[in-house]
């Protein structure tokens, strides 16, 4: 047997100051053949892109690596000093980064960026170098490399950069590709051509791959081997059929039960029997670029163009669209957050977007919002009692102090946390949690209908489940209505009643779970149905 | 008996003082604002920088109760108000010699004509009248006089900090860290440090006697409260309106955001000096017509001096102003303003609940980051005579009257070197413990420790 | 600190091409040339000798400007001399009836007072466009002429020079000058009370059309007062008896002024670029104006066209001695330029002499202990620094007083009143004026025992001049009276241990002041604690310049610090600042404590009036006394100048009065070359030990990068 | 582009007006007219009638902002307000109060100002950079630790400090340099050297501190670890991408500034006796001549507002990531 690529051995990584140490990475073991791809996914925190950058010994001045070996063909990296690593990045090991939006220079154009490292490794200038940065672009699918070699990073769409930045990786041939979450920051469709263009490019060149993800979907397109982490310590490795087949570690299995399924929906629709709850009609959303009259004349930003859908009592209605499609800015202009362009709100009767603001204000606690981030959607400075109580003093509701504070209590418990938690600050709480008090802080006017921006797509997947399962428990307690705002196909054949697809300001389809999502009739909407990663082997 | 006579500033620096005390009370209770301060205090830097600084605000608060003697004294020399500290240095304050002493000098430093016994007129180095008018003159015994009294005050100065340190070290910081061991560290020198001055100062002048003969190292400690007063209050008057209309601005958008801008780039378009020295006339002008409200010196150098804050107050906040109103242009389309627009906040409870409170880092690390470019802007304004009142100790007096003493031969070196290392001690202070409060109160975590921000333009350069 | 390498490499290089020490601020070329380097510290307002006034202006103006008469360089007492003139005038008096009245006439008989004056003759202006002819004799740059330079800049745009001879016309033009209202000048109210008719032709020119900028020819109207005989002669006509008149005429404001330059000057475009006579000085003296950059410089040079003036061969005893001498007969001046730097700091202007740069130096009060010491018997001698460096030093007490005045419109402190005259008189001695001088001026001034300081008619040595009210003659000396005796006054003033009776509170008394920079804090320190002596509270109201003149002017001050620099040499010019009718609250006068009494204003006319002689002294022993008794002034202290020059610069002698002293001195530039070397040689050590610094701490950088570009990971 | 000028100039505008209104509320209506010509004409024999005439002479006897006896529009256009704003707004500052052409002292007066300024910048900002990529560089070792303290240090010592130590050694003790003065052309070269190096040194610690923290904010981006995962060498992970976009703000932050080098350094230049715009000022201060200071101040904002707009034309030069819109 030849001798292994990459030889991680028991990689031990510290992370804080001196006197607050903590072990982040313990003991890990890992092996990577040539032409072998190893998917290492794991949730945030769990030690998987510091293993990466221990590889290439990037890691940041915080964390020290306190012992364990790593060689490439068999030489040992952590032996040489330290200029003579440059030999090694670059030439012998690809790196791809997580988000392409920050990892390129801003102001070094995309064709001097690949041709650094092949002047730096090969020794390549002017014509030659030339010849090479324009081939290496064609390699990563960038139609018409002349021009782009000669613009910025600014220029480029995202998809584009991610492109860029596997031109870089693979420009000096090296032997071993480590790809940081090479997909999360860009939508499903695009997600797709990265992982088969990472695909076709190990192939072709018989490299070693390392790639880590948190997403099962996307190790199961790659992976030749997935090895799971968990707080830094590796729980499990396998091949991947056998690991899709049977995750061995308890771990493991959490992670798969906790995936979204993109199946066929479960939930009968909501009867028609009576009024919609909410009925929009065409909603239009205008950001003017620039605003002032000496600033000159508006130029508008058309991100809603004539927008119609309605809600039922009870009913769940997803709103899905990649990201920029104007489904963030249809949910605000619901609630009134944004200005309306044109279009009508009528809300219980009422058309919001013709009511005066005291008006307005008196209508909002039927209508509230849970917010995609739950770390940004709390005021740091305030107590959770305060944020819950915050909208029963606006709408000057829930009587005294006591009653408000009984209130509060019942909130908290209504979404699974202590009455206790009253009196922490957000900080105190993970993600999952803070996202139940966003839930609660909505829930304290007794609305008719929540929004719901993308609730889930800020948390790991087990919370994510959590949380879902709290949102239908409440449905069902409360008779709510949802808006449920999501890129996630997945989570709406769980969530969903009816799903409305939405691609550049315009509601493009519109139906049933089970219609849009398996008898797609739009274009769009097959293309992005086409590129989720599926799990096509046998669920345990 | 005597009795309390508040001044203006007096009332403003101890309201301040009731101000911080609050907010500590605040802080302690709530985790936000507790955190970063806890961080601040781990810096074993900061700490002993907040020492230091604590020592000059002890000064300054002693020097900030105003007593009137309702007897008359005996020495007709005495002013009616008088400070705590007045009356604590007194040996200092009426030590008063006829003119330029060196420090720890037995005799005067230029000829007087003396009459002798004979009735002749001679010109000779007059023997001082109260430098070292205890001891000998011979040189070892005035530096074994020196030594032991410098012993003593060390003992006593360092027993009394080992006393304070017991006291309230424990109880203030809970345990004994790195930070605890610098801070007990610096107050022990500053204890020994401050008792061997002050057993010296009263027997001997240690930074010399100026020009009218005053103690330099008087005129040193006086001037700690108006360095102090200037670096806070300013940042008092500049900063009801910065956070206001920077607030207000960057929530509301549209016509509020342009006046606002108006107004602040319209006011920072004047070059600052220009607009201190148009104010400072204007303000003579207004004491000249209302002569008679100001009976005392002390009640006119001091409207002065408050005055002067509130011009360069008015000339600083927009600065602030253009921040605060970035961060709100930020905070406004955070979601957490958006639930609460989406519950029905009105834009007051906004304002004050979600904005305030969220922007007041900024505003701490602008006041604790001004604070020293405004005790060294105070020299410089001085110089050009837009400062603060003539007959005010300050080190920006103390620095323009010195001057002329380098042409001096020999070097009348001490009241220069004394104005500038107590504002050194001073400032330098203030940045270490403004460059750990940035560190703790800014968000963007650093690497390091020193992380400071574009430097503004500096008043005199 | 690391770029320090750079003005190291500059300075070498700099130091290679010529021997010039590092530190010379004058350009190499200006070495070993007879040049006088001295200072100025505010740039001069106006150089019109109609307008100027200032002791600033008259340093340039006075060298520039010739009027009629000059005092003799080295005779004291001071003695006016003729300069252009051929002899000083005497002046011949006619009654009502056009009778020639005795010179001891009085006063009321005498209607007309007529100086006749003679020129010498050929006598020229300073070369200058606008005396510049064509051949047929017409001024080339007067009127809109091809020959005018495209664009005006300074003087030197105009190529052609010429000049022209002093006539008696020039002068008579220039005595309507200053009734011009256009020019503003400082006498010419004064001066109107005088010479006949100069106020009727104010108010015709203030008719006259204003041609805005443009030329007002003055030879067009008439003056009563001034009349040209012939074209060396002219008379003056005054309207009343005025003796103290010959020194108006050794002052600039009675120079001769062409009227080509004011023509020359009036054409349009000019003014703008600050062409005009107030920068730009046409005259006949022993220098010209070349450059008048008062942001940088101003210099003076040899004017070719100067008449042959010799040094004096006649001084006092002792002159010839001290070499003052030596050049007598000579033509006049010595010295080729004068450049005067702007200097606004007393610390900077004070190295530069003493490294050599400036060749005379007054004394900062900061540097005094450097230059001065006190000899066992009180006078000032040169410190052994200073000795060292050859320096030369020459004192001279100032005809000026420097004085606190009561305002005597005041309540408290003013009026004629019995208390109110002791409260003044207390304070007069409480206020330590010995003290004072010591600290504050550094001793360089005479206590003034009444206004009329030493050197002038009227002063009284020793004991006959002793103040009684605030002194006694005790061992042979002037002794102050003690506190005592203050405190006994003060309690007859109705204030005994200073407490106003009315409140039970100390006297509240206010000193109005303005900043006069670094030691006004001091200043008023010292004065509290002068007045505390009393049991007193003194608050001093401070402001600013214009506000404190405004409460002087209107009589809103109570206690302030003023002073007088006598025009001229006669007690007049001292007794008048308190005289009633020039009070300054009613008649805008230079009277400002506003003091006013009868007796005195009787004795002050009729002591005017006088030739000096024993009447006048009497009558002035009797002035001083009334003064001295009523205490409107604490009389304070006559200033002394101390002057320091170097060895080389030759032919000083201190003299009060006389400005125009320039052309009499000077310098010998070897001696001065040589020790400029001696005294500044740079020290290099400093830059090669700044420079070692910094290349420490890049090797111990150099080091640390490459122990971290071996690092490996144990 | 031009239109986006255009809009920044029209923008101008207002705040030059506001300015002008506001120097002259402080300087007319807060010191009358008859002060300055009190001051102005000297102490001795000034009679009421000669005030009066100097403020004739100069246009002040006018009412400030409003004359009631005059009719239509004349009522708001003969006054002194809208007098004086109008000639500031053509360019022409006028005489000073002292009777000299303002506009030409200012051209004359410019130069030095500028002699000083744009050798401390360059030298300052040479030195800064240097200083604070080689704390960056080895950042975390004692080098960058007591350079830190050290620049503390100096941002801690008054400015008066550096003047009067820098004037007393390098001059006076030492013989390297003249106490004062200025001369023309290079013979102004010596005369500059202490200046400059006062005004370096008195603002270096801020700014050296300013670059390092720029650079360490720089350096923990995405790019630079990129860029070391390319394989290139320390060296050229510094000066290639570093320093590149660490300059970006430093350049426009300089940019920024350059306008108001006219200026001058106030107590620098009144300190060294060069005859620059600061010492002009401070003269006019002290001197009270306020159609001096009304003009600086006016030129001061103009100044200050070319500042802004070049910022933002600086940006558009060095950042490909902006535009001007």
């Amino acid at each position: 047997m030849p001798p292994p690529l990459l030889r991680i051995e028991n990689l031990c990584v510290e992370f804080g100051p001196s006197h607050a140490r903590s072990r982040v990475i313990d003991q890990l073991w890992v092996e990577i053949a040539r032409g072998e791809t190893l998917v290492l996914v794991g949730e945030s925190g769990s030690g998987k892109s510091l293993t990466a950058l221990s590889v290439v010994r990037l890691l940041p001045s915080a964390a020290h690596i306190v012992g364990g070996r790593v060689y490439l063909n068999e030489q040992d990296i952590f032996a040489l000093p330290a200029h003579a690593m440059s030999a090694i990045r670059g030439r012998r090991i690809g790196f791809v980064f997580q988000e392409p939006q920050v990892a390129l220079n801003p102001v070094m154009t995309i064709g001097d960026q690949v041709g650094e490292v092949l002047t730096c490794h090969l020794g390549l200038r002017g014509r030659a170098r030339r010849t090479r940065v324009l081939d290496a672009l064609a390699a990563v699918g960038i139609d018409n490399p002349e021009q782009r070699a000669r613009e910025y990073p600014h220029q480029f769409s995202g998809g584009m950069k991610q492109r860029a930045l596997i031109a870089i990786a693979l420009a000096a041939e090296p032997d071993l590709l480590i790809a940081d979450e090479p997909t999360t920051a860009l939508d499903v469709t695009l997600q797709a051509q990265i992982l088969t263009l990472l695909q076709t490019e190990q192939r072709r060149r018989g490299m070693g791959m390392l790639l880590i993800t948190h997403d099962l979907g996307v190790a199961w397109q790659v992976a030749d081997r997935v090895a799971v982490m968990q707080a830094g310590r590796l729980v499990e490795s396998a091949p991947r059929q056998a690991f899709y087949a049977a995750p061995a570690h308890p771990y493991s299995q959490q992670l798969f039960a906790a995936l979204p399924r993109l199946a066929a929906s479960a939930r009968p629709p909501v009867a028609a029997t009576e009024a919609p709850l909410l009925e929009v009609q065409g909603l239009s959303v205008r950001f003017p670029r620039r605003w002032g009259w000496w600033r000159g004349t508006p130029d508008n930003l058309h991100a809603v163009e004539g927008a119609s859908l309605s809600i039922r009592r009870g009913e769940t209605l997803a709103l899905v669209g990649e990201s920029g499609s104007g489904k963030t800015s249809m949910g605000r202009a619901i609630l009134r957050l944004l200005p309306l362009a044109a279009g009508r709100v009528v809300f219980q009767g009422q058309d919001l977007a013709q009511l005066a603001p005291a008006a307005l204000r008196l209508q909002r606690r039927h209508l509230q919002m849970v917010f995609q981030d739950p770390y940004a959607a709390m005021n740091p400075r305030l107590q959770i009692g305060e944020i819950l109580q915050e909208g029963l003093i606006a709408q000057q509701l829930g009587g005294g102090p006591a009653e408000r504070a009984a209130r509060v209590a019942a909130l908290l418990s209504q979404v699974g946390l202590l009455p206790a938690h009253a009196l922490r600050y957000p900080h105190e709480f993970s993600g999952g949690q803070r996202q139940r008090i966003c839930i609660a802080r909505a829930l304290a006017l007794a609305p008719a209908l929540l929004v719901c921006d993308e609730p889930t797509s800020a948390l790991d997947v087990s919370v994510q489940a959590q949380i879902l399962a709290l949102l239908e428990e409440l449905q069902q307690r409360l008779g709510l209505a949802y808006l449920f705002i999501t890129h996630n196909l997945g989570v709406v054949a769980r969530v969903a009643h009816r799903v409305a697809v939405m691609h550049r300001g315009v509601i493009v389809e519109e139906g049933t779970v089970n219609q849009v999502l398996f008898a797609p009739r739009h274009p769009y909407t097959q293309s992005l149905l086409a590129a989720v990663p599926r799990l096509d082997v046998r669920t345990p | 008996m005597p009795t309390l006579v508040p001044l203006w500033s007096d009332v403003c620096l101890w309201l301040l003082v009731l101000v911080g005390l609050w907010y500590a009370r605040q802080a302690r209770r709530h985790e936000p604002l507790r955190a970063p301060w806890r961080a601040v205090r781990r810096g074993p830097m900061a700490l002993a920088a907040a020492c230091v600084l604590l020592v000059y605000l002890a000064i300054a608060l002693l020097d900030s109760v105003h007593l009137e003697r309702t007897t008359r004294p005996a020495d007709g020399a005495e002013t009616a108000i008088l400070s705590v500290l007045d009356v604590l240095l007194t040996p200092l304050r009426l030590g008063v010699e006829t003119s330029y002493s060196a420090p720890f000098a037995t005799r005067a430093f230029s000829q007087e004509s003396v009459l002798t016994s004979a009735g002749r007129v001679q010109r000779e180095y007059p023997r001082l009248r109260y430098g070292a008018a205890h001891s000998a003159e011979s040189q070892g015994a005035r530096a074994r006089d020196i030594f032991q009294r410098s012993a003593t005050g060390a003992v006593a100065g360092l027993a009394l900090a080992l006393s304070a340190l017991w006291l309230a070290l424990p109880a203030a910081l809970g345990r004994t860290d790195r930070a605890a061991r610098a801070a007990g560290l610096t107050l022990l020198a500053l204890g020994v440090g401050g008792g061997v001055l002050l057993a010296l100062a009263t027997r001997y002048h240690v930074f010399g006697t100026d020009k009218v003969g005053s103690d330099v190292f008087y005129q040193a400690l006086k001037s700690v409260r108006t360095g102090l007063l200037i670096g806070t209050l300013t940042t008092l008057v500049a900063l009801p309106l910065a956070l206001v209309l920077g607030v207000a601005a960057g929530y509301f958008r549209g016509f509020t955001d342009d006046l606002v801008q108006y107004f602040y780039t319209t006011l920072s378009a004047i070059p600052g000096v220009l607009l201190v020295a148009a104010s400072a006339l204007l303000l003579d002008a207004y004491m000249t017509r209302h002569a008679e409200a100001f009976t005392s010196l002390l009640a006119r150098a001091d409207l002065r001096l408050l005055a002067l804050c509130g011009i360069l107050g008015i000339t600083s906040w927009t600065s602030l102003c253009r921040l605060l109103r970035a961060e709100a242009l930020k905070l406004r389309e955070m979601d957490f303003v958006h639930a609460a627009r989406a519950l029905g906040a009105r834009s007051g409870q906004i304002l004050r609940q979600h904005l305030v409170p969220n922007v007041m880092h900024i505003v701490i690390i602008t006041t604790v980051l001004d604070f020293s470019s405004l005790v060294l802007a105070e020299a410089a304004l001085t110089y050009l005579d837009i400062g603060v009142d003539p007959s005010m100790d300050s080190w920006g007096n103390m620095i323009n009257a010195a001057r002329l003493e380098l042409a001096r031969e020999p070097l009348v070196w001490w009241s220069l070197a004394a104005a500038l290392s107590s504002m050194f001690g001073l400032v330098l202070a203030a940045n270490i413990f403004a460059d750990a409060v940035r560190d703790a109160f800014d968000p963007r975590q650093r690497e390091f420790g020193l992380t400071p921000s574009a430097p503004t333009a500096r008043v005199c350069e | 600190m690391r770029k320090l390498s750079l003005p190291l490499a500059l300075a070498l290089a700099l130091g290679a091409c010529g021997a010039e020490p590092l530190n010379n601020p004058y350009p190499t070329a200006e070495s070993g040339r007879s040049i006088l380097y001295t200072t100025f510290e505010e740039r001069p307002k106006h150089l019109d000798p109609a307008s100027s006034y200032s002791e600033n202006e008259a340093v340039i103006t006075s060298q520039v400007y010739e009027p009629l008469l000059q005092y003799h360089f080295l005779q004291r007492p001071y003695a006016l001399v003729p300069l252009t003139a051929t002899e000083v005038p005497q002046p011949t008096y006619y009654d009502a009836h056009d009778q020639m009245l005795p010179a001891s006439a009085p006063d009321e008989q005498v209607a007309r007072a007529v100086y006749r004056l003679r020129l010498r003759p050929g006598i020229r202006y300073q070369p200058h466009p606008a005396f510049a002819q064509r051949d047929d004799g017409s001024l080339i740059y007067h009127g809109p002429r091809k020959e005018r330079p495209g664009t005006v800049r300074s003087l030197a745009d105009f190529p052609r020079l010429g000049t022209r001879e002093l006539v008696a016309a020039d002068y008579v033009y220039q005595l309507k000058r200053l009734a011009n209202p256009r020019l503003n000048s400082p006498i010419a109210g004064f001066m109107g009370h005088y010479i006949r008719g100069l106020d009727a032709l104010g108010v015709v020119l203030r008719a006259a059309p204003d041609r805005s900028g443009g030329f007002l020819d003055l030879r067009e109207f008439p003056l009563a007062g001034a009349r040209v005989l012939d074209r060396y002669t002219f008379e003056i006509e005054l309207t009343q008896k005025y003796p103290q008149f010959i020194y108006w005429l050794a002052m600039p404001f009675f120079a001769p002024v062409p009227w080509e330059a004011e023509r020359f000057y009036a054409e349009p475009g000019m003014a703008e670029h600050n062409l005009t006579l107030d920068w730009q000085p046409v005259g006949t003296g022993p220098y010209l104006l070349r450059e008048n950059n008062p942001n940088r410089r101003m210099t003076l040079a040899r004017n070719p066209n100067f008449w042959r003036e010799t040094y004096p061969t006649d001084g006092e005893s002792g002159d010839a001695a001290a070499g003052l001498l030596a050049d007598a007969g000579r033509p006049l001046p010595f010295i080729d330029a004068v450049h005067f730097m702007l200097e606004k700091e007393d610390i900077p202007q004070w190295g530069k002499f003493l490294q050599g740069y400036y060749d005379t130096s007054p004394i900062a009060p900061d540097g005094f202990d450097q230059a001065i010491r006190f000899a066992p018997d009180g006078s000032a001698e040169l410190t052994p620094e200073m000795r060292a460096h050859a320096v030369q030093l020459s004192v001279a007490t100032q005809a000026a007083i420097s004085y606190i005045g009561f305002n005597m419109q005041d309540p408290v402190v003013g009026g004629a009143s019995a208390g109110a005259r002791k409260l003044r008189q207390a304070l007069s001695i409480a206020l330590d004026v010995e003290e004072m001088i010591s600290i504050f001026s550094n001793g360089r001034g005479v206590v003034a025992q009444g206004p009329i300081p030493p050197g002038i008619f009227g002063y009284r040595e020793g004991a006959a001049g002793l103040n009684p009210v605030v002194y006694e003659w005790r061992a042979g000396r002037a002794q102050r009276r003690p506190l005592a005796h203050a405190r006994a006054l003060l309690a007859q003033a109705g204030y005994p241990e200073g407490r106003d009776p009315a409140s039970g509170e100390p006297l509240t008394l206010y000193f109005d002041a303005h900043s006069t920079g670094p030691d006004t804090k001091a200043l008023y320190q010292w004065y509290r604690k002068q007045f505390a002596k009393l049991g007193l509270r003194l608050v001093v109201r401070m402001t600013d310049y214009n506000r404190f003149q405004d409460k002087v002017r209107q009589g809103n001050a109570q206690i302030f610090s003023w002073g007088w620099n006598a025009d001229y040499p006669d007690p007049e010019n001292f007794l008048f600042l308190l005289y009633g009718p020039n009070g300054k609250v009613a008649h805008q006068g230079e009277n400002a404590t506003n003091y006013a009494d009868p007796e005195f204003d009787r004795l002050f006319t009729e002591m005017r009036a006088l030739p000096n002689g024993p009447r006048r002294q009497a009558l002035l022993d009797q002035l001083v006394t009334l003064a001295r008794n009523d205490a409107p002034w604490i009389w304070g202290f006559h200033p002394q100048a101390y002057a320091l020059s170097h060895q080389w610069y030759g032919n000083v002698k201190p003299h009060m009065m006389a400005r125009n002293t320039l052309k009499y001195r000077r310098l010998d530039t070897t001696l001065r070359d040589q020790q400029r070397k001696a005294w500044n040689a740079p020290q290099w050590w400093p830059l090669l030990g700044v420079g070692g610094g910094v290349l420490l701490a890049l090797g111990g950088g150099w080091r640390l990068w490459r122990r971290r570009q071996r690092a490996t990971i144990a | 582009m031009s239109a986006y000028l255009i809009r920044r100039l029209l923008y101008a505008l207002p705040i030059v007006l506001g300015v002008n209104l506001l120097t002259f509320v402080l300087f007319f209506v807060v010191n009358t007219p008859d002060d300055m010509a009190r001051m102005q004409l000297g102490e001795r024999r000034v009679t009421a009638q000669a005030v009066a005439l100097w403020k004739a002479e100069r246009g002040y006897d006018r009412p400030l902002f409003w004359d009631a006896s005059r009719s239509g529009v004349d009522q708001l256009t003969d006054t002194l307000f809208f007098t004086s704003s109008q000639r500031l707004f053509s360019f022409d500052f006028g005489r000073s109060d002292a009777g000299r052409d303002i506009g030409a002292d200012l051209r004359q007066r410019m130069w030095p100002s500028l002699a000083i300024a744009v050798p401390v910048l360059l030298v300052e900002l040479a030195l800064a950079l240097t200083w604070a990529l080689l704390m960056a560089w080895l950042r975390g070792s004692a080098l960058d630790v007591w350079s830190a303290i050290v620049c503390v240090a100096m941002m801690s010592c008054s400015g008066l400090f550096y003047i009067i130590g820098g004037q007393w050694l390098m001059a006076k003790l030492w013989h390297l340099v003249p106490i004062s003065g200025y001369g023309e052309g290079l013979a102004a070269l010596h005369f500059l050297v202490l200046p400059v190096l006062v005004g370096v040194l008195a603002s270096l610690g801020a700014n050296v501190r300013w670059y390092r923290a720029l650079f360490a904010e720089e350096l923990a981006k995405d790019y630079v670890r990129m860029a070391h995962a390319k394989g290139l060498s320390e060296p050229r992970v510094m000066f290639g991408h570093v320093l590149r976009n660490a300059l970006i703000p430093i350049l426009t932050g300089v940019v920024v500034l350059l306008p108001s080098l006219f200026l001058g350094a106030l107590i620098t230049e009144a300190f060294f006796a060069i005859p620059g715009l600061g010492s002009y000022t401070i003269e006019a201060l002290q001197a009270q001549d306020f159609a001096i200071v009304r003009a600086m101040v006016y030129l001061g904002s103009l100044l200050y507002i070319a500042g802004l707009l070049l910022t933002d034309l600086s940006y558009v030069l060095v950042d490909p990531r902006v535009r001007l819109a």
